[in-house]
């Protein structure tokens, strides 16, 4: 619905400062909507919160979506994010049972935090840094097909997607069989292995043998 | 017009800064999917900007593939952790460290 | 293919490949029975392929005769190439005889299939390193040398085997790593010249060499250089010498000091010499001096040591060093004394490898505070040993007396103070064996006494087993079997018969080698080569002035046809 | 002319034989082998000298090859023999005096457990000394050099089982191959000047007069030559090994360490003759050398205890006189001295074997005494033998040492000084010697009691028990006749032949080469060997060689007399016998001092701390500084996914960096 008002009033000359306006807070919402969200997935404590603050940072991003006339993929950033991989996070969450309070604080590497803040911040920077750099944008006409033209949103990504992309499109197909075989094999229990086994403990923490003794001295 | 591109390209930055620094910070594993997560929205973010900018289809494209490998990535990653899961009750990613020198 | 038709030097290299084959395929139960017959049927097979070769092989030839030659790798300019001359033909001669001899000499326990199939495969990388004319065919048989190396070592060896092998094995394969750098800048700086295609044969390297630039052929011989000191070994590359030498097992020290060493020092004459001549020329001084320095520390280092194996070892590097020093005199007499040398140490070292370990068999220990007065328990085991010993001090009318006393008057001719300096040995030499010599078979018979001193054991790298081997030797000591002697026979008829009669030897040699020089003389004016025409020569005392003036360096001086004047009747007609 | 090859082949199959017949040739047939052999080589040394004879003097020279031993490039060396005057001349002694001796040992060495061992010895030294005078080139006779090196040593300690010989006989290849060092110099020197080692290429266009020679060569050749004649024939510096050379049974003394191994050194130097020509300073260091060994010897010789080390100091004292002879330019009287010493020497050893073998083993001279009684053949051929030694005429030592010292009269009244010297104190040390041996109370009954237990010298300590081992299997007429209870008695008939024959060549050998008369027939044989241009000819007049005699048999009177005087009843006189002179003025245990303290410590550092801590040391701390490293490097390996996941974060900025400011710019 917004996305239609909102063409309608990029065509309407007249009422340019009223989607101007619409736009502007358009974008607000949702980005404060983003960052919340993002803000929550990474302080909150409980894994089912933070997977509830990702719904609102994904639902941001779909409202940014339509903000930017992408009215197609706004709709399945919701039905595929917000309805199949949130999901899908808390489904694991409930299933295994972890939904315990993380204590962030503790942390067996020390300069880990700091530094990965430090580097946030630095990516921050740079990207930023970078985006003011705008001589690698050579202005050449689109190739897979214009945005602007006639047809609406939907027309023309299906036109583009079964046409220039057909081959990386039916590469995606390949990709989700396999990840369906994939999951299929690695959920598969195993006959006769027990389900929690000493040994795995042993073997997957590194305490399986002490590696002074592989030492080679000359 | 609309919001100028620099807006949203500034955000999407915001976006990746958090998750990278989120994936970084989490030890439970489940989080560091979420982190990785909201890094790839803040690429298609960006993507979907570009496309707006340079009036180009291909744009969007991406981000549509985009989104089915993110799909594919949850489903498998998450499968690896339900197997790890059964094997020991791996809560953090710091419990497994096989790999230390 | 060859001249008889049958591919001689492919069944000379495959032959010993099929016996390690044959001999790891034998049963296990069927091992005791079999293994050893089967495995002298191979190895005698191979000697009887070789002697024909060495009866077949045509005296007066410079060339490589019996090439056989395919292209393996054409894109790269590999091919499998083999060849024999003058220089390697001893070699593989004293191969072939050392390998029956070291095989099925000493006695060794274990497991005799794995043992006699990495005897096999040892023999037949060593075939194909002496045989190879293609650099990369020579890299891989190098190469190959060091896994059945490391296995015989490791698995039948002393206390300290596993030390002695890992050390070994890292210090020769960081020298490798040289040698691989080395091979592969030449045959890439060499493409240009070859018309853009990168080729690995001998033959064509060398017709080209000239056209490497002065300093690439420099750094290049400084890869072969260093690789192969590790290997020969030179001073100062030589601590893994002893360690190993100790620890092996007899056949292993035979094996390793009579044929090993041998692959570095042809490599050094082979690829040193003859591709990059000029590099060679430059840094043949430096060689020189560290032939003499090792000589001189080799001897001082020598007689110091309380073990009889280990003397047996550190002695080997003062031979060695002499094989190095007669290579870079760059004359006639040097090079193909040096040659010699190469032959003399294996049949030498070899024979003497074998009669300390029948000292160890009979006494349990090696150390000379613990033995003595054998002689008188084991007269042949004394006389056979005293034989070895005097070949090796370099008693005239033994081998090891014409080899020395070439590259000595070889080296007089174009480094003179080297040479005085490297006669030294000939005192040391004899100071060092003569007094091991005394110390196992003279004086009264000592007997050794059970001590548990522990360090003692790891030193002599003896362990559990001295003590065992003790009792038995407390109660008699017997002289060498008859089986032994007939092993040992051959070697020591080998020392007399290049004692007295070198001829046959030299008569084959000195044509390649002259041909070696010429070409080196040819590429590298920096080499001064000696015409060897002696008029010239003045020497002052005690000012040493140009000692050496040879304005006529000819090709034909240098094959030898040239005589003093006015001496020619009676050297001539000898 | 073939039976040329037959003095050398004889005595090498004879060696051969024993070598392979091993213990299975048993007692008196090996030793009768090896003095056939020996004999037959003897008489084929006579046939070719007769045949030579036979010749005019001018072609007395004759080479023949046998076959080509090292060719390679311009280095042509054959096995060659050269039949001349000199090599046959040396060839005829030696052969003759070693078929005696060989004969000798017959007796000597019976009962001896390695009986056929010591005759393969004996043989193998015949034909490595024939080789070394017969080679017609200086490798060739390097090869026999070498051999007679190694004869020596395997009888010097053919009693290995003592410590004392085994040294010894090290001791004596050790110290002879310092002299091959200088030989072996010389050699390449030769090759790099004359491009050959043959006597026909090197010596024979020098000698003819055809070529000449610069003198730095010439003196560089001759002085590394000398080193090695030096060492063979045991002059200063490279003496110290003869004395102990006398661990070997008596019969290799006489032969290898009196009468012709060490005589090899004045072969080498009159083979040299033509080279040495062209260097005065050569001349003149051979001559000091003679005279001061000689002198230098004698003084030792008069303190000795030890009957064979006596005449040890006195074959080094008589081999300075023929040093002293070749390096006066005299080579004639050299050699002349040589023969008549080989005779002499032999002699005087044989019968002092005789000696030790009737007192069982006994070697101390102050153990003996008034065995003049119990000896009726040694005694007097003792005496023979001491007269000629002593150069009383007319034995033989007289007549030659008369012309030795002409010659050193001729060169230097300074050298012919320290020759007169030392025939005096020869005249003293061996009256000395008879005098403790024949004459006196019989003290060697009262040793005989405290056989064993007693030993003031080390020497004939080690003498008793080494020959234990002889007398437990019987040592011939020794074990007949009991140990200590019997009296001394006199050997049997294989041992006193040689005996007579040499005694009988001592008393009138001078004949061969007497000054007068027209009798010099060593000096007319050699003559086409050392012609003017080899040996420039002096002529000393009758008048001073009158007075040269008289004075030096005025010398060697005085001190016969003396000897006799004072050791007529005294045993021991400390104020005669300092101990510096017993000690050999302490140059021996100087040496030994040195090699056994700081450079055996040097060797030890470089054995045991330089190899194994620094060369190995530099070579392990590589690896070890790379296995430390990686120990350290390996604690970056947390095995946190997230600690990889930052460094490759960081890893990302720093590229973005680069990146953005490459970009920016």
């Amino acid at each position: 619905m917004l996305a239609t008002l909102s063409a309608a009033m990029l065509a309407d000359t007249s009422g340019q400062a009223l989607a101007h306006a619409s736009a502007w807070a358009v974008f607000a919402v949702g980005a404060a909507m983003i960052l919340t969200g993002a803000a929550g997935v990474i302080l909150l404590r409980n894994p089912v919160h933070s997977a509830l603050m990702l719904v609102v940072t994904l639902f941001g991003v779909a409202l940014e979506f339509i903000d930017e006339s992408a009215d197609f993929l706004a709709a399945v950033q919701i039905i595929v994010y917000a309805g199949a991989v949130v999901i899908l996070f808390l489904f694991v969450i409930m299933f295994l049972g972890v939904d315990r309070k993380e204590a962030i604080a503790a942390e067996p590497t020390k300069l880990q935090k700091p530094l990965a803040a430090l580097m946030g911040l630095v990516v921050l920077v740079e990207i930023l840094a970078l985006s003011r750099v705008d001589h690698w944008a050579s202005g050449a006409p689109a190739q897979s097909g214009v945005l602007n033209g006639p047809g609406d949103n939907v027309q023309k990504l299906g036109q583009a997607v079964y046409t220039g992309y057909l081959l990386p499109f039916e590469m995606t197909a390949a990709l989700l069989v396999i990840a369906v075989v994939a999951t299929v094999v690695l959920s598969k229990r195993s006959a006769g292995s027990p389900e929690r086994s000493s040994q795995g403990d042993a073997e997957l923490s590194g305490r399986a043998g002490d590696p002074e003794d592989s030492e080679v001295s000359l | 017009m609309s919001v100028p591109s620099a807006w949203y390209l500034v955000l999407a930055a915001v976006l990746f800064g958090m998750g990278a620094t989120g994936l970084l910070i989490r030890r439970n594993v489940l989080i560091m999917f979420m982190c990785i997560e909201l890094m790839l929205n803040a690429v298609n973010l960006t993507f979907v900007t570009f496309a707006r900018l340079l009036n180009d289809i291909g744009g969007q494209v991406d981000v549509l593939f985009v989104l089915v490998v993110a799909a594919a990535e949850v489903v498998v990653g998450l499968a690896i952790i339900v197997a790890l899961f059964r094997r020991r009750a791996a809560a953090t990613a710091d419990d497994i460290h096989i790999l230390k020198g | 293919m060859t001249t008889t038709g049958i591919p001689l030097l492919n069944i000379i290299v495959f032959l010993p490949l099929a016996g390690a084959i044959v001999s790891m395929l034998i049963p296990a139960s069927a091992s005791k029975v079999w293994s050893r017959p089967v495995g002298l049927a191979f190895a005698l097979a191979e000697l009887g392929f070789v002697a024909y070769l060495v009866a077949d092989f045509p005296g007066g030839k410079a060339g490589f005769e019996f090439v056989s030659s395919h292209s393996w790798i054409g894109q790269f300019g590999i091919s499998w190439a083999l060849g024999v001359d003058g220089i390697s033909l001893f070699l593989v001669a004293m191969t072939s005889l050392l390998f029956p001899v070291a095989m099925f000499g000493p006695a060794w326990k274990g497991n005799a299939r794995s043992f006699l199939g990495w005897m096999f495969l040892l023999e037949a990388a060593c075939m194909g390193t002496f045989l190879s004319l293609d650099l990369f065919v020579f890299f891989i048989m190098f190469e190959i040398t060091l896994v059945p190396g490391y296995f015989i070592v490791a698995g039948w060896g002393g206390a300290r085997r596993n030390y002695a092998a890992m050390k070994f094995f890292i210090y020769t394969f960081a020298g490798s790593a040289f040698l691989f750098v080395a091979i592969i800048a030449l045959v890439v700086l060499d493409a240009p010249h070859n018309g853009g295609h990168e080729t690995f044969s001998l033959i064509t390297l060398a017709k080209i060499s000239s056209s490497l630039p002065h300093a690439d052929q420099v750094l290049i011989f400084c890869g072969f250089a260093v690789a192969f000191a590790v290997k020969i070994p030179l001073v100062p590359f030589h601590t893994w010498l002893p360690d190993t030498y100790t620890e092996a097992p007899t056949s292993g020290s035979m094996i390793l000091a009579g044929i090993l060493f041998k692959l570095g020092a042809y490599g050094l004459l082979r690829l040193g010499l003859y591709l990059v001549p000029r590099g060679a020329a430059d840094m043949g001084p430096l060689l020189l001096t560290l032939a003499a320095v090792g000589i001189v520390y080799g001897s001082v280092v020598t007689v110091m040591q309380k073990d009889l194996k280990r003397l047996v070892a550190y002695a080997s590097i003062v031979d060695v060093a002499f094989i190095v020093l007669g290579f870079f005199a760059f004359s006639s007499q040097g090079v193909t004394g040096g040659v010699l040398e190469m032959v003399n140490h294996g049949l030498t070292t070899g024979a003497m490898f074998f009669l300390v370990g029948i000292v160890w068999e009979k006494k349990g220990t090696l150390r000379f505070s613990e033995l003595g007065g054998l002689q008188k328990a084991t007269p042949i085991l004394a006389s056979i040993f005293l034989v070895v010993v005097l070949a090796a001090v370099g008693l005239p009318g033994l081998n090891g007396f014409v080899g020395e006393f070439l590259v000595l008057v070889g080296t007089f001719v174009t480094h003179r103070w080297w040479a005085v300096v490297a006669t030294s040995a000939v005192v040391t030499g004899a100071i060092y064996m003569l007094w091991a010599y005394q110390r196992v078979f003279h004086g009264p018979m000592v007997e050794p006494e059970p001590s548990g001193d522990e360090a003692e054991s790891e030193l002599t790298g003896v362990g559990g087993v001295a003590v065992a081997t003790r009792t038995k030797a407390a109660t008699k000591v017997t002289d060498m079997s008859w089986a032994q002697i007939a092993a040992v026979a051959p070697l020591l008829a080998g020392i007399v018969f290049l004692g007295v009669y070198p001829r046959l030897f030299l008569d084959r040699v000195t044509p390649s080698v002259n041909y070696l020089l010429a070409h080196v003389e040819q590429e590298a004016p920096n080499a001064h080569v000696p015409a060897v025409t002696t008029q010239h020569v003045t020497f002052n005392v005690p000012a040493d002035q140009n000692v050496l003036v040879s304005p006529a360096k000819t090709a034909s001086a240098l094959r030898g046809d040239a005589s003093p004047a006015g001496s020619g009747a009676k050297g001539g007609v000898g | 002319m073939n039976a040329a090859y037959l003095i050398v082949a004889l005595p090498l199959a004879g060696a051969l034989i024993l070598l392979f017949g091993g213990r299975r040739i048993t007692d008196p047939v090996s030793g009768w082998l090896a003095t056939a052999m020996a004999a037959g080589s003897f008489v084929a040394t006579v046939v070719v000298w007769a045949t030579l004879l036979g010749r005019p003097s001018s072609s007395r020279s004759v080479d023949k090859t046998i076959f080509t031993w090292m060719p390679v490039g311009t280095l042509h060396v054959s096995f060659g023999l050269t039949l001349d005057p000199l090599s046959i001349l040396w060839s005829l002694f030696v052969t003759g005096v070693g078929t005696l001796i060989t004969m000798y040992s017959i007796g000597y060495m019976r009962g001896d457990p390695s009986f056929s061992r010591f005759f393969f010895y004996l043989n193998a030294f015949i034909f490595s000394m024939v080789i070394l005078v017969l080679a017609d080139n200086y490798l060739f006779s390097f090869l026999g050099w070498e051999g007679v090196g190694f004869c020596s040593y395997g009888l010097v300690g053919f009693w290995f089982d003592r410590d004392s010989a085994a040294v010894a006989a090290k001791k004596a290849f050790v110290t002879n191959r310092v002299g091959d060092f200088g030989f072996m110099v010389a050699l390449y020197l030769m090759f790099a000047h004359f491009g050959s080692f043959n006597y026909s290429v090197v010596l024979a266009p020098l000698a003819a007069g055809h070529a000449t020679i610069a003198t730095s060569t010439a003196t560089f050749i001759a002085v590394m030559l000398v080193l090695g004649a030096v060492a063979k024939s045991a002059q200063i510096p490279l003496y110290m090994w003869l004395p102990d050379a006398m661990e070997g049974p008596t019969p290799v003394s006489a032969l290898i360490h009196a009468a012709t191994m060490v005589t090899a050194g004045v072969y080498l130097i009159a083979r040299t003759a033509p080279i040495i020509h062209f260097s005065p300073d050569a001349q003149w260091i051979i001559a000091s050398i003679g005279a001061g060994t000689c002198f230098l010897a004698a003084t030792i010789a008069c303190v000795q205890d030890d009957i064979k080390r006596v005449l040890a100091y006195s074959t080094i004292s008589q081999i300075g006189y023929m040093f002293l002879a070749e390096g006066s330019g005299d080579y004639q009287a050299g050699i002349y001295h040589t023969v008549m010493h080989a005779f002499f020497k032999a002699l005087l050893f044989l019968a002092a074997g005789a000696v030790i073998h009737a007192l069982h083993d006994e070697q101390n001279m102050k153990r003996m005494g008034n065995l003049r009684k119990y000896l009726p053949i040694t005694f007097p051929a003792f005496i023979v033998g001491f007269l000629a030694l002593a150069a009383i005429p007319p034995f033989d030592g007289f007549w030659s040492k008369d012309e030795v010292l002409a010659a050193a009269w001729h060169k230097s009244p300074v050298l012919w000084a320290f020759g007169v010297a030392a025939a005096g104190l020869t005249a003293y040390y061996m009256s000395r010697q008879v005098r403790l041996v024949f004459w006196g109370k019989s003290r060697w009954e009262t040793a005989a009691a405290d056989h064993g237990a007693a030993g003031d010298t080390g020497h004939s300590a080690a003498g008793d028990t080494g020959h234990s081992v002889a007398g437990d299997t019987g040592h011939g007429s020794v074990g007949e006749s009991g140990h200590g209870s019997g009296a001394p008695h006199e050997a049997p008939w294989t041992m006193t032949v040689p005996l007579v024959i040499l005694a009988v060549a001592s008393t009138f050998g001078w004949l061969l080469n007497a000054d007068f008369g027209g009798l010099d027939f060593i000096n007319k044989w050699l003559a086409p060997i050392f012609p003017s241009t080899v040996a420039t000819p002096f002529t000393v007049s009758t008048d001073t060689k009158w007075v040269l005699g008289i004075v030096a048999t005025a010398f060697s009177l005085t001190g016969l007399a003396l000897g006799m005087g004072l050791w007529r009843k005294a045993v021991s006189r400390p104020a005669l016998e300092p101990a510096f002179l017993a000690h050999a003025w302490y140059i021996d245990e100087g040496i030994a001092a040195a090699v056994s303290g700081p450079l055996a410590r040097m060797a030890t550092r470089f054995s045991f701390v330089v190899d194994a801590t620094w060369v190995d040391g530099l070579v392990n701390g590589v690896a070890r500084s790379a296995a430390g490293a990686g120990r350290q490097l390996r604690r970056v390996q947390t095995g946190y996914v997230r600690n990889y996941a930052l460094a490759i974060g960081i890893g990302t900025v720093i590229v973005l960096f680069y990146v953005s400011v490459r970009a920016g710019s």
